[in-house]
């Protein structure tokens, strides 16, 4: 019993402090002021998180090249981040002379600031969210919209022809991919009947037997995870989505032009966004803060969403490793013409899982459209832009 | 199916990433200043002159030829010849360099100089951090620096050493042969031109 | 001097340029210079791009940044002297441009270099081969996005290979090793053996790296259908070596030439069908596994002998009056030394018959009508080195 | 099987009366004969030898130049001069060999050089070449860019470092060197400009020939260097 309550405890412990430390103020600040630590607590926690994940990207990204990574500057090279920090901060910020100054140095501030209010209706553990909005999904998918008109100012105002493209094409990804994103959200929607994310990861707190009731191991979750993967890649322009930045052909994109802490912004902004799009694609197919396990239920729920995430970040890292980039016509035209009609047809193969009821029938059926669905639509893709793998001949 | 590649390169990147902890082939990084790879036998870096026996002045195998000068691709040797002789290792008097300056920020590397040297004076050292901070002329070597051993030429080149060292001895040996058969036969020469002499009295 | 005489281009005969490409609707023409600082110019190189949107429709490369007028400095000294400086015009491949030298001058002084020098100068070719196609293939992957993995993979057998370089010829890179009639040193037993084992575990290597990318479909939408060089265009550009056998054109000097002994050999040609950047990748793949069978089987019967031919001599080399072309299938194309002499210890005239330059005149017909994107991959296809390009 | 060097000038003839293909032979080992052709017929020559069926010359390997400077040769020549003399006292016309030294300046040009080989047949090389009339002002060659592309850089490669001005070449312009260079740095009478990118180096004997300099101005390209100062 003592175990239990230790670990109930540890479960809110966040509660705890915040209580503690509030209580020394009067009554009527109290709720403003817990409010106030939450925020504070987010904006502290997250860049700490971003320093520690460059330094396990760059680690990672170096096993999977078999390299060692950075390791001079601390134990393991685990000091990186505050090396960069520092570099980062006392470098020269150079604007352009003919660039949209003002506009130049809002964009890495609007970018920072909207990605960081998506993090309020993410329910980080359980009752561990900032503002449980009944519409927390439309909220945060408002805000991830933002974020395109950052690198639009970025890529306008840098007054750069790398800039621009990449702004460009940043804009035209993100757009399209956020339909993907948002319509592969609606099925969890449709299922969880709600659209708070407190809501969503309570409807997959359940078990049968050890085994988690996540949306993920449903045919219709697993095909809208992938499709969400997808579309959260493309929105946080990772690889192999990142044209934006398209390093080999536009030098770095719409951020060509910021040098010193604006650059740093951009990179943070970056990496939060892929933090917070993490948390949504935890929250809404991998259960959110539940345990994988219904006898690891003890443990501290906020760790199992932080797990997670980390893990759906070693995913991006391991993309990033892999994979090569795809070309813009390439990319609207596999956002157009195949993930968003594969995205309709998890729609409605989500409604004919709603209403087939119990059973294995369900289960084969779903399975079969989407796999069948995958599979033909991806060798009449393969075929119409004539492409696949190839035979060789040879001169004697 | 579309993806097959895309998971099979992903199964390749994650194999690396573990395989890059237990393997050592997979892992060829050397962390270089605190564990360096041992220089191969062949390796070269810059050129440096040999000396025989203790003093490196006297020892100095190089009789100013000059024929390295000549043959330097990038042209960084100046040798100034000298004016008097002295006695080489074989014993001839041959001209020595009063000043063999060697401009490494210059010199490529390539060992032609080593190559063209008739005299085995010129070889090839291994040493290659040489960087410094004095832009004009921390590079440029004169014969002190220049000057190093035999034995530390043996220490980093054995095998090609003990080929030149066995090489030289036999020229020496075969000097040395005619040389005595010169005396020898000056001495039988002047033993026959000093008999009648000796007769005489 | 004026700029010469300009001749409009459909004016001539048989001057197969490529089709005008009008910007699509109404708007501004995009000018950018891509480079001569920029991340996948391979070095200081320039193409001025002229996009519609980020379709190209002008692409003009301007390069000389590197020009250090290799050909005079070899004018200007012994012919031994210019060795070192092959080196360093594909400084990728050091090796084979020291053959294609040694095999020049060998062709103007009636000189012949002995078996043993042959084999290990094929040996030392195809490692060279191999760490090139597989850096090339690297470079090329890079530029598509790939965060370096592949090319770090190839950099790993790379360093595999540069040991045994730098253990035979004392240099990692720059290995002047080739001498005319002959190379400076011979291989030790110990060093064959090496070369064996590390020979043992290539296929190995070309398996991984395959399997890393060669079926992506990324990588096949990307590269297949881009940047597609017709056989009969190629060869009349003078497009050579892998380029021109992704062409589907089946011309590998060392089934033409004959040169060295590589007619003792088993090993195929690849060639691609479609002459696209995929065709391209490809057939640098395949011809590292050829490369392999070739070092397999030279490796296995290296004949004893002498490495220099005797009548070779490294002061006073002084070829008789006359002219050579000396050329080899170097893993960038075909290299050439054009030599002609005078009698005198210089070359009268030393002239590099640079694989990457020449291949880069297709250049702009590959890139028109496609994306920004695509420069940056046919380039790269392309494989070229700008210390050769610029001499 | 390729057809000797001779073969092929009579092939030319045949095909195209008047092409004036000369024969130049190359004494070394190598014995890679060639055939210098005439700027006039350069063209049609070489369309003849790419497009004729059994030649097939289809891939140009190499195009370079190469620099005859002026030649002033020393040569004793043997001459028989009528002299007159009188031989018991008639005058006789006697002939007389007389040796005398002559110098005479043998006129440079500059020469193009084509290397050229056959894909389709899998042989070569043939080396055909044209030379300029002289190396100052009369320096046009036809250009063979529209025969075989491969030209195209290579040629820009002699203009910009010799100076042969190909006629016909579609984009003649400075390659390797900048456009504002002047001269051709591959000319035998190039005189390196001391002067230029100059920066102190431990190496720095460039100094002290610079500073002799003007009195070794030969060539009128360095000249010319000075004149408009570039550095």
């Amino acid at each position: 019993m003592v175990s239990t309550s230790f670990f109930t405890a540890l479960d809110r412990i966040f509660f705890l402090l915040r209580d503690w430390l509030v209580g020394f103020l009067p009554v009527a600040l109290r709720p403003a002021a817990g409010v106030l630590l939450g925020v504070i607590a987010i904006v502290a926690v997250f860049p700490g998180f971003f320093a520690l994940t460059t330094v396990f990207e760059r680690k990672g990204l170096g096993r999977m090249q078999n390299r060692l990574g950075p390791n001079r500057v601390g134990p393991f090279g685990f000091f990186q981040p505050v090396a960069d920090g520092i570099k980062a901060l006392t470098k020269e910020d150079v604007v352009p002379y003919r660039s949209d100054r003002i506009v130049h140095f809002l964009a890495p501030l609007v970018l920072v600031v909207t990605v960081f209010l998506g993090f309020a209706v993410l329910p980080m553990g359980r009752n561990m969210v900032l503002a449980d909005m009944d519409a927390g999904l439309l909220f945060f998918f408002a805000m991830g919209a933002a974020t395109e008109l950052s690198i639009f100012m970025a890529g306008w105002s840098s007054h750069n022809k790398y800039s621009l493209l990449g702004a460009m094409r940043g804009i035209a990804q993100m757009i399209s991919y956020e339909v993907v994103l948002l319509l592969s959200a609606v099925s969890v929607v449709m299922i969880g009947g709600s659209l708070s994310l407190s809501k969503i990861v309570e409807a997959q707190n359940s078990y049968s037997g050890v085994f988690p009731h996540w949306y993920i191991f449903t045919p219709w979750g697993f095909a809208g995870f992938v499709v969400f993967a997808i579309a959260a890649t493309a929105e946080t322009n990772r690889s192999p989505f990142d044209l934006p930045e398209g390093e080999s052909e536009l030098v770095a994109g719409y951020h060509t032009e910021y040098s010193g802490f604006k650059f740093a912004l951009f990179f943070l902004g970056e990496y939060l966004a892929m933090f917070s799009i993490s948390g949504l694609g935890t929250t809404l197919f991998l259960g959110g803060w539940s345990a994988p396990l219904s006898f690891f239920d003890f443990v501290p729920s906020w760790i199992w969403f932080f797990g997670k995430v980390m893990l759906s970040i070693f995913v991006f890292i391991w993309m990033r490793g892999t994979l090569p980039r795809l070309r813009q016509d390439q990319l609207m035209n596999f956002a157009w013409k195949f993930v968003l009609p594969f995205t309709l047809l998890n729609l409605f193969v989500t409604a004919l899982w709603r209403f087939l009821g119990e059973g294995w029938l369900r289960w084969a059926v779903c399975s079969a459209i989407l796999v069948a669905a995958w599979a033909l639509m991806g060798r009449v893709g393969m075929r119409r832009k004539h492409f696949g793998p190839r035979s060789y001949r040879y001169a004697e | 199916m579309l993806g097959e590649g895309i998971l099979k390169g992903m199964a390749e990147t994650a194999k690396n990433f573990f395989g890059s902890y237990v393997s050592k082939e997979r892992l060829t990084t050397v962390e270089y200043p605190e564990e360096r790879v041992p220089a191969a036998e062949n390796a070269r870096a810059f050129p440096f002159l040999v000396y025989d026996g203790p003093d490196w002045q006297a020892g100095l195998r190089c009789v100013s030829c000059q024929i390295c000068e000549k043959e330097c691709p990038p042209k960084c040797i100046l040798i100034e010849k000298s004016k008097d002789k002295k006695p080489d290792y074989v014993g001839k008097p041959q001209f020595y360099p009063v000043r063999f300056d060697i401009d490494l920020s210059v010199c490529m590397s390539c060992q032609i100089c080593v190559e063209v040297c008739p005299f085995d004076a010129i070889k090839m050292n291994t040493e290659f951090a040489l960087a410094t901070d004095d832009r004009f002329g921390g590079l440029l070597f004169s014969r002190e620096k220049l000057a190093k051993s035999n034995e530390y030429y043996h220490s980093i080149h054995p095998t090609e050493a003990a080929e030149v060292d066995a090489r030289l001895a036999e020229e020496k040996a075969k000097v040395e042969a005619k040389a005595k058969a010169a005396a020898e036969a000056a001495a039988a020469k002047a033993a026959v031109s000093a008999s009648p002499a000796e007769g005489g009295n | 001097m004026s700029s010469g005489v300009q001749t409009k281009p459909e004016q001539l005969e048989g001057w197969n340029r490529p089709p005008v490409i009008a910007p699509e609707g109404e708007g501004e023409l995009l000018e950018v210079a891509m480079g001569p600082h920029h991340p996948s110019t391979h070095g200081v190189f320039r193409m001025d791009v002229t996009l519609d949107g980020e379709r190209v429709i002008g692409l003009k490369p301007v390069f000389g940044y590197l020009h250090r007028n290799h050909e005079k400095i070899a004018e200007q000294t012994s012919y031994l002297a210019s060795m070192p400086y092959t080196d360093r015009l594909d400084y990728f491949c050091s090796l084979t441009n020291n053959w294609a030298y040694a095999l020049a001058v060998e062709k103007l002084a009636g000189l012949d270099a002995p078996e043993r020098a042959q084999y290990i100068r094929v040996i030392l070719a195809e490692l060279t081969r191999i760490q090139n196609h597989a850096s090339a293939v690297g470079f090329l992957l890079q530029d598509m996005g790939a965060s370096g993995t592949p090319l770090m993979y190839a950099f790993r057998e790379r360093e595999k290979i540069l040991d045994l370089f730098e253990q035979l010829t004392g240099a990692r890179m720059m290995c002047n090793f080739m001498r005319f009639g002959g190379c400076r040193v011979d291989a030790t037993a110990g060093w064959l053996d090496g070369a064996r084992k590390m020979v043992a575990g290539l296929p190995n290597f070309v398996d991984e790296f395959e399997a890393l990318l060669s079926t992506n479909e990324i990588l096949m939408a990307r590269t297949q259908g881009v940047g597609v060089l017709k056989p009969d265009l190629a060869v009349n550009t003078g497009v050579s070596g892998p380029m021109l056998r992704a062409s589907g054109v089946d011309y590998d000097l060392r089934k033409v030439d004959h040169y060295g002994i590589y007619d003792r050999f088993q090993f195929r040609v690849p060639l691609g069908e479609h002459g696209d950047i995929y065709d391209r990748y490809m057939v640098r793949v395949l011809e590292m596994r050829e490369s392999i069978r070739i070092l397999e089987q030279a490796l296995k019967d290296v004949p004893a002998g002498p490495v220099m031919d005797p009548k070779a001599k490294s002061r006073g080399f002084r070829p008789k009056p006359g002219e050579a072309y000396g050329r080899i299938e170097a893993p960038k194309g075909e290299l050439g030394f054009y030599l002609i002499s005078d009698g005198t210890p210089n070359p009268y005239r030393y002239r590099v018959r640079p694989p990457s330059l020449i291949n880069l005149t297709i250049l702009e017909d590959m890139c028109l009508g496609h994306d920004v994107a695509d420069v940056v991959l046919i380039f790269g296809s392309v494989d070229i080195v700008l210390g050769e390009v610029d001499r | 099987m390729l057809k000797t060097v001779e073969e092929i000038k009579a092939a030319i003839e045949a095909a195209i009366p008047g092409a004036g293909v000369e024969f130049v032979p190359n004494p070394g080992p190598a014995a890679e004969h060639s055939l210098l052709l005439r700027p006039e017929s350069a063209v049609a020559v070489a369309k003849f030898l790419r497009d004729d069926a059994e030649l097939a010359f289809d891939y140009l390997s190499n195009v370079t130049g190469v620099d005859w400077p002026d030649k002033e040769i020393v040569e004793k020549v043997k001459a028989m001069r009528i002299t007159t003399k009188t031989v018991d006292g008639v005058e006789q016309q006697v002939e007389e060999t007389v040796e005398e030294t002559r110098k005479r300046i043998e006129p440079g040009c500059l020469e193009a050089v084509y290397h050229l080989y056959s894909v389709a047949k899998k042989h070569g090389p043939l080396v055909i070449r044209m030379r300029t009339e002289n190396r100052t002002d009369r320096v046009t060659l036809p250009s063979l860019t529209p025969i075989w592309r491969g030209a195209e850089f290579q040629e820009r490669e002699v203009f910009d470092l010799y100076g042969i001005v190909f006629a016909g070449h579609p984009d003649l312009r400075r390659i390797l060197m900048w456009e504002e260079f002047k001269d051709h740095p591959m000319r035998k009478d190039f005189v390196e400009p001391d002067d230029y990118e100059y920066e102190p180096t431990a190496h720095d004997h460039v100094l002290k020939r610079a500073q002799a300099h003007p009195a070794a101005v030969v060539a009128s390209g360095s000249q010319r260097w000075r004149d408009e100062g570039i550095r």
